[in-house]
């Protein structure tokens, strides 16, 4: 059974369908792409996955479970994680309370002890302040815990946010164009950064992109959309050669 | 505190904020009890610790969790009211010490309660929405308050809001809130010690709060509200807990304000917009999210007028000009580039002159 | 900015500490001036209430000195704001006891007075309130004041109205938020059931409120009010008058002292408060000597005409003279025994004053006079004799 | 009958507090900041309309001319001085504390020169009003002045945002000021001009405030202000039609409530309907909804 299984997807805005029909099928422990063109609907499939919009009609089914009437909050919790295209990070916030902020769910102690600094706060909190700098080891974001996350140059940045999703410990990642900005090294890092992510912790990915060299590098499978509709659907390189997927792409293009 | 080696920078910064508020309190106590210490400064001292601590509070709201409440001069109302009137119907019955301690809970329990209850629309709205929506209610309270005559005789409790004659009262009942009029005869069980104290304690719940995970996870909110919720935050119940928080505290400062003085009255210029406006200014002055600044900026500012008397009438509109020109010269893009080129300038120069 | 400010605070610290060079240790000024402190509201919109008690208590204190003092001592005076705020009133209280004040006069509205009797009574020191006029400002015995009570009024007020039988329906509006005024309110209604006449409507307005009276004055209107009681200041009266005539509604108008100055607010169409009744102890163009001599001065000096606080300010003074003189308070006593003298003196005095003759008080600290009510005719107080 | 005359006041009121919202909700809806100082505008205005004709007996509409013109001399002075060096400051505070500010200035200000005393103004409007019904419904002039001009006011701010250039630049900045600068529109200027009609605005405002009620002290626009706010953002803020419509619930409603509910509990009840219009509407009646682009 596939991890992911989102049936039928579709959302009008005032009578405009920005996705219409969207199927979709991800297999844990599948790196999966989504492309297409600017204003293809790529971003509302993810707003529709992780709760932000509401479908008009179909279904999201997590390992199983239907989430589609649920909150982006009870989504994260399901176990969907994502980051976001224009980076939306907790900018008054150092490094590491970044991760650690995500780490809310898996680390308990009551807001008594919270308030007083008793009980569990001090041997949590370490524990939490451990966790966190293993997750930023792992983007090389270790060394920088301390400082303030808007201070980060900007491909630093887009690895925090990734760090932050995964400390939510998700089932799934959503990454919305994590190599937007980047130059051709910071490229090159993040790829194997996200390959030692599904690889090393077991996470299932689904990613936005439009930098085709990180497509055809790490995908294994894709799905193309163009005008809210699914356009081509299958094997990386299968897909890269469809003439209909050039043709959207080139015309977009022009 | 050497051999905690990670002492972190946050925990040190709260250890400078409490020394320097437990400095200030031993250096006016000495003066106070050497006599060195003017009558008029020795009262204004209790009003500056409550005014500080409903600034902690506010700032908990304004600056954590990135709400602009215009109302909190309300809950201080509601901790004043509560309070009060929790003192003087055991006065006499309970043991003084006890019955503050007693007090202080009730004040707290019940600012925290309509802050709660406040909350739960007011956090549905947004920015400037949220900002008089709270106004609206701080006037809510004090307005509701203000007409509301309470009593008990042998009969029981008796409300009205239309006139003292409205309760039907027994002869020998006593009037607890005489409308307008409001309490009268308060214990005046605080001191400038108790309200350090309540400082003290106001410091370390919120200080102690935003360096925690349940402060993160405010803060994470008011950074980025979307991005919060999508690593599983649950964006109203934290809102929630830091309104109801910050209105706790600041019903705190409001039991010191009524057991300092006999009367309690709630009108404008205890508890109008006006005031919660007042303590905003102390916050923002302070940094916003500065909790030591606005102990400093609520200090300062509240001194300021009072020790500006000589200059009587003008001393209003000289506090005025200088709240204006802080603000630009602390805030102003313009001026702040200026600002620093001038002190990189002066900083070259010193270089160069020593070298 | 943070540092900024920490050195700022440690600045103000130190030069405030300084200034106030420590108070002395016994209070009082203990040397051969005899101090009176006055508190009031000296700015905001309760000004010319306060601005009027500190003016006549100064030229009182001018007129003593000219004539050699009290007991030989040189009478120094010194007024402290208090914004109508009780906080504020106590602490303009403890600045003048840095200035070594002997005797209080004040605070001039009753919430503060309330406030600072709290402290007058821990410090044992006479306090003499010109105009607070709630019940609970001379709770204390080293309490004193020179108006009427609230109740009084109230009381009064109805009694008159009823003896006089000026009119069977009775409206009345109020300030709510006010002590004063609720005050006299919550006892006219009690004494009217005992006075033959009916309370057809009694309608509240709020501090925030009180620029439009239109509903208040339409209720009176409509439940047939042929008076219209305004137990309030005259700032607010002047506009309900204005506005029942727009509205053309004409009953006869009575309110309390606080009514008093409603021919001085500037531009105001004294024609429109013609008619208009008012208890008061105290009526600038009344024609004996003293109130003539009293009103020059005061016009000569701050170019207004005084109105009742001022009156009562200019007793207050005087009855601490002539308390003192009784009982032979000299330099050199502290705060307490000037207190303990006062206590007993003001009680074995009688004072020809502005506001009464023959003014006697006893140990509640309410002064026993005549209220006189007076009629606006003309442009000018009448007495309604 | 005793309705329609509660419910005619309640219109003058509202008619009021609409020509005090049209101005917060320009200056909100293109500066983006609250004007705290804003009822402080309508103090001053009143006081020099006050001085004007009262003190040296010019003609009521001369006098208000003069208090149009030099209240929108000082609304563009703070403007200039002390708003517009904080507009991109990093905390949109910043600019608020600064209008407190100015508030705090201008009340001390008239304080210290006109004194606390109440000052009695005489109306602009001596037409004494008409007379229904046998008399039984009895309409001031000033009310019926008052709802003209705020209905003329209205129309003419409409005509003006909607059909000339300088309108079409205020909507612009009010929707992007960014977007507005890159296409050529000089904000700056649309943000002095806004604050302009908003001074302006006050000075009518003021004079039919103190026409209809007419005493006068530095605190006179305090509450009157902050309703009117209140109003505003009852009816969405940003919107002039909004602005009026709020303007006039929020007259009515405090009119009917301290009629029929009480008078002591009638500004809790117009508070308590913003809150309740917010929870239905969290824009206010006529607000769009703006959602954040994810």
């Amino acid at each position: 059974m596939a991890l992911l299984d989102v049936k039928d997807l579709s959302i009008t805005f005032g009578g405009l369908h920005a996705v219409e029909e969207f199927s979709l099928s991800i297999e844990k422990g599948q790196l999966y792409g989504l492309i297409g063109p600017n204003g293809a609907g790529k971003t509302t499939v993810f707003n529709l996955l992780t709760g932000v919009y509401k479908p008009t009609q179909g279904s999201i089914i997590l390992d199983g479970r239907d989430i589609t009437a649920h909150s982006t909050e009870e989504i994260n919790k399901d176990g969907i994680a994502r980051t976001f295209q224009n980076i939306r990070l907790f900018h008054k916030l150092s490094v590491i309370d970044n991760v650690k902020t995500a780490l809310h769910r898996e680390f308990e102690y009551s807001t008594f002890e919270a308030m007083f600094h008793c009980g569990r706060y001090a041997s949590v909190e370490r524990e939490m302040e451990k966790k966190a700098i293993e997750i930023l080891k792992v983007f090389s974001l270790d060394t920088v815990s301390s400082i303030l996350s808007s201070n980060l140059p900007y491909g630093q940045q887009r690895k925090l946010e990734i760090a932050r999703a995964m400390a939510t410990g998700p089932k799934i990642l959503l990454l919305d164009e994590p190599a937007a900005g980047m130059n051709p090294n910071e490229t090159a890092e993040l790829m194997e950064t996200i390959s030692l992510i599904r690889d090393r912790f077991g996470i299932t990915i689904l990613l936005i992109e439009h930098d085709m060299k990180l497509v055809s590098g790490i995908c294994e499978h894709l799905t193309v959309l163009n005008f809210g509709k699914i356009l081509a659907e299958g094997d990386t390189k299968e897909v890269l050669s469809d003439p209909e997927v050039i043709r959207a792409y080139l015309g977009d293009d022009e | 505190m050497k051999k905690k080696i990670n002492i972190s920078k946050t925990s040190s910064q709260r250890l400078i904020t409490y020394g320097m508020v437990i400095a200030a309190w031993i250096i006016l106590e000495i003066f106070l009890h050497t006599g060195l210490m003017s009558s008029h400064l020795e009262g204004l001292l209790v009003p500056m610790a409550y005014y500080a601590i409903v600034a902690v509070g506010l700032n908990l709201c304004v600056g954590i969790l990135g709400e602009l409440s215009l109302g909190h001069a309300g809950f201080m109302c509601v901790g004043a009211f509560s309070s009060a009137l929790f003192s003087l119907l055991t006065v006499g019955k309970i043991p003084d010490g006890l019955r503050f301690i007693l007090a202080l809970f009730v004040g707290v329990l019940f600012s925290a309660l309509v802050g709660f209850l406040v909350g739960i629309p007011v956090l549905r709205l947004n920015g400037d929405y949220l900002a008089i929506v709270t106004l609206a209610f701080g006037e809510i309270i004090k307005n509701i308050i203000n007409a509301l005559y309470l009593g008990v005789d042998s009969k029981g409790v008796h409300v009205s809001f239309e006139s003292l004659m409205a309760l039907n009262m027994e002869p020998e009942g006593t009037v607890l809130i005489n409308g307008a009029m409001g309490v009268t005869g308060t214990p005046h069980d605080a001191n400038f010690t108790i309200a350090v104290i309540l400082l003290l304690f106001a410091l370390v719940i919120v200080q102690n709060f935003i360096d925690s995970k349940d402060g993160r996870a405010v803060m994470s909110i008011r950074d980025n509200r979307i991005a919060a919720e999508s690593i599983g935050i649950p964006v109203t119940s934290y809102k929630m807990l830091a309104f109801t928080i910050s209105a706790a505290v600041a019903g705190m400062a409001g039991v010191v304000f009524s057991h300092n003085i006999a009367t309690l009255q709630s009108t404008s210029q205890y508890f109008g917009y006006n005031v919660s406006i007042m303590i905003l200014v102390y916050v923002v002055l302070g940094g916003i999210g500065s909790i030591r600044g606005s102990v400093i900026a609520a200090s300062v500012l509240y001194l300021l007028p009072e020790l500006l008397r000589g200059l009587n009438k003008y001393r209003m509109l000289i506090y005025s000009v200088v709240l204006i020109a802080v603000m630009i010269v602390n805030w102003a893009p313009g001026v702040i580039e200026k600002r620093t080129e001038f002190f990189d300038r002066i900083r070259k120069g010193i270089k160069n002159g020593a070298a | 900015m943070k540092k900024l400010l920490s050195v700022l605070l440690t600045v103000i610290m130190a030069a405030s500490l300084l200034a106030g060079c420590g108070k002395s240790a016994s209070g009082g000024s203990g040397d051969d001036t005899f101090k009176i402190g006055v508190i009031g509201p000296l700015t905001g919109g309760a000004a010319a209430y306060g601005t009027a008690v500190q003016y006549a208590a100064e030229i009182a204190v001018e007129e003593i000195n000219a004539a050699g003092g009290i007991n030989g001592m040189k009478v120094e005076i010194k007024a402290e704001d208090d914004e109508l705020d009780a906080q504020k009133s106590v602490n303009a209280y403890n600045t003048l006891k840095d200035w070594g004040m002997d005797v209080l006069v004040g605070s001039v509205t009753s919430a503060c007075s309330i406030a600072v009797s709290e402290e007058t009574k821990n410090d044992n020191m006479f306090q003499l309130s010109p105009s607070g006029s709630a019940t609970e400002c001379v709770k204390y015995d080293n309490v004193f004041r020179v108006c009427f009570s609230d109740p009084a009024q109230g009381t009064a007020s109805a009694q008159y109205i009823g003896t006089k039988g000026l009119a069977s329906k009775v409206g009345v509006i109020y300030d709510s938020s006010d002590v004063y005024s609720s005050g006299i309110y919550q006892n006219f209604a009690t004494e009217a059931a005992n006075q033959g006449f009916e309370i057809v409507s009694a309608e509240a307005f709020t501090a925030d409120s009180k620029t439009d009276f239109s509903v208040q004055i339409q209720k009176a209107k409509d439940a047939g009010a042929e008076l219209v009681f305004l137990p309030i200041y005259y700032t607010e009266a002047s506009l309900i008058l204005q506005q029942a005539d727009k509205m053309g509604y004409k009953p006869i108008f009575f309110g309390c002292d606080g009514l008093d100055g409603i021919l001085g607010v500037e531009n105001f169409d004294t024609g429109l408060a013609e008619g208009a009744m008012l208890l008061t102890p105290f009526a600038a163009d009344a024609t004996d000597e003293k109130t003539q001599k009293f009103v020059k001065a005061f016009e000569d000096k701050y170019g207004i005409t005084p109105n009742q606080f001022g009156a009562d300010s200019y007793d207050a003074v005087y009855a601490i003279k002539a308390a003192a003189e009784k009982e032979g308070v000299k330099a050199g006593m502290s705060v307490s025994e000037i207190c303990e003298a006062l206590k007993k003196g003001i009680t074995e005095i009688s004072l020809d004053g502005l506001t009464s003759t023959g003014m006697t008080w006893d140990k509640s600290g309410e002064p026993t006079k005549e209220p006189k009510a007076v009629v606006i005719q003309n442009g000018a107080y009448v007495s309604a004799q | 009958m005793s309705f329609l005359t509660t419910f005619v006041n309640g219109l003058s009121l509202g008619s009021i507090y609409a020509i005090i919202a049209l101005g917060y909700t320009m200056v909100y809806g293109i500066a983006k900041m609250l004007n705290f100082a804003h009822g402080d505008f309508i103090m001053v205005g009143c006081y020099i309309i006050f001085l004007f004709s009262s003190n040296l007996g010019l003609p009521p509409f001369i006098s208000i001319l003069i208090a149009v013109v030099l209240c929108t001399v000082l609304g563009i002075t703070t403007e200039r001085v002390a708003y517009r060096p904080l507009r991109n400051a990093a905390s949109p505070l910043a600019v608020l504390i600064t209008a407190i500010g100015v508030s705090y200035f201008l009340e001390n200000l008239a304080l210290l020169i006109f004194g606390a005393d109440t000052k009695s103004f005489s109306s602009v409007i001596t037409w004494s009003g008409l007379s229904l019904f046998n008399g039984e419904l009895q309409i001031q002039g000033i009310t019926i002045v008052t709802i003209a001009v705020s209905l003329l006011i209205l129309l003419v701010l409409q005509l003006f945002v909607h059909k000339t250039k300088e309108g079409q630049a205020m909507l612009a900045v009010s929707q992007d000021r960014g977007a507005a600068m890159l296409m050529g529109i000089d904000v700056n200027k649309t943000i002095t001009l806004t604050f302009a009609i908003g001074s302006a605005l006050a000075a009518v405002a003021g004079a039919l405030l103190a026409s209809a009620y007419p005493s006068l002290t530095p605190y006179t626009g305090a509450m009157p202000g902050i309703k009117a706010f209140v109003a505003a953002v009852l009816g969405g803020i940003g919107s002039i039609p909004g602005a009026m419509i709020g303007g006039l619930v929020l007259g009515i409603i405090e009119i009917l409530s301290r009629t029929y509910i009480s008078s002591q509990l009638a500004d809790a009840i117009v508070f308590g309907i913003l809150v309740v219009v917010l929870l239905v509407k969290p824009t206010g009646i006529l607000g769009k909804k703006i959602q954040e682009k994810v």
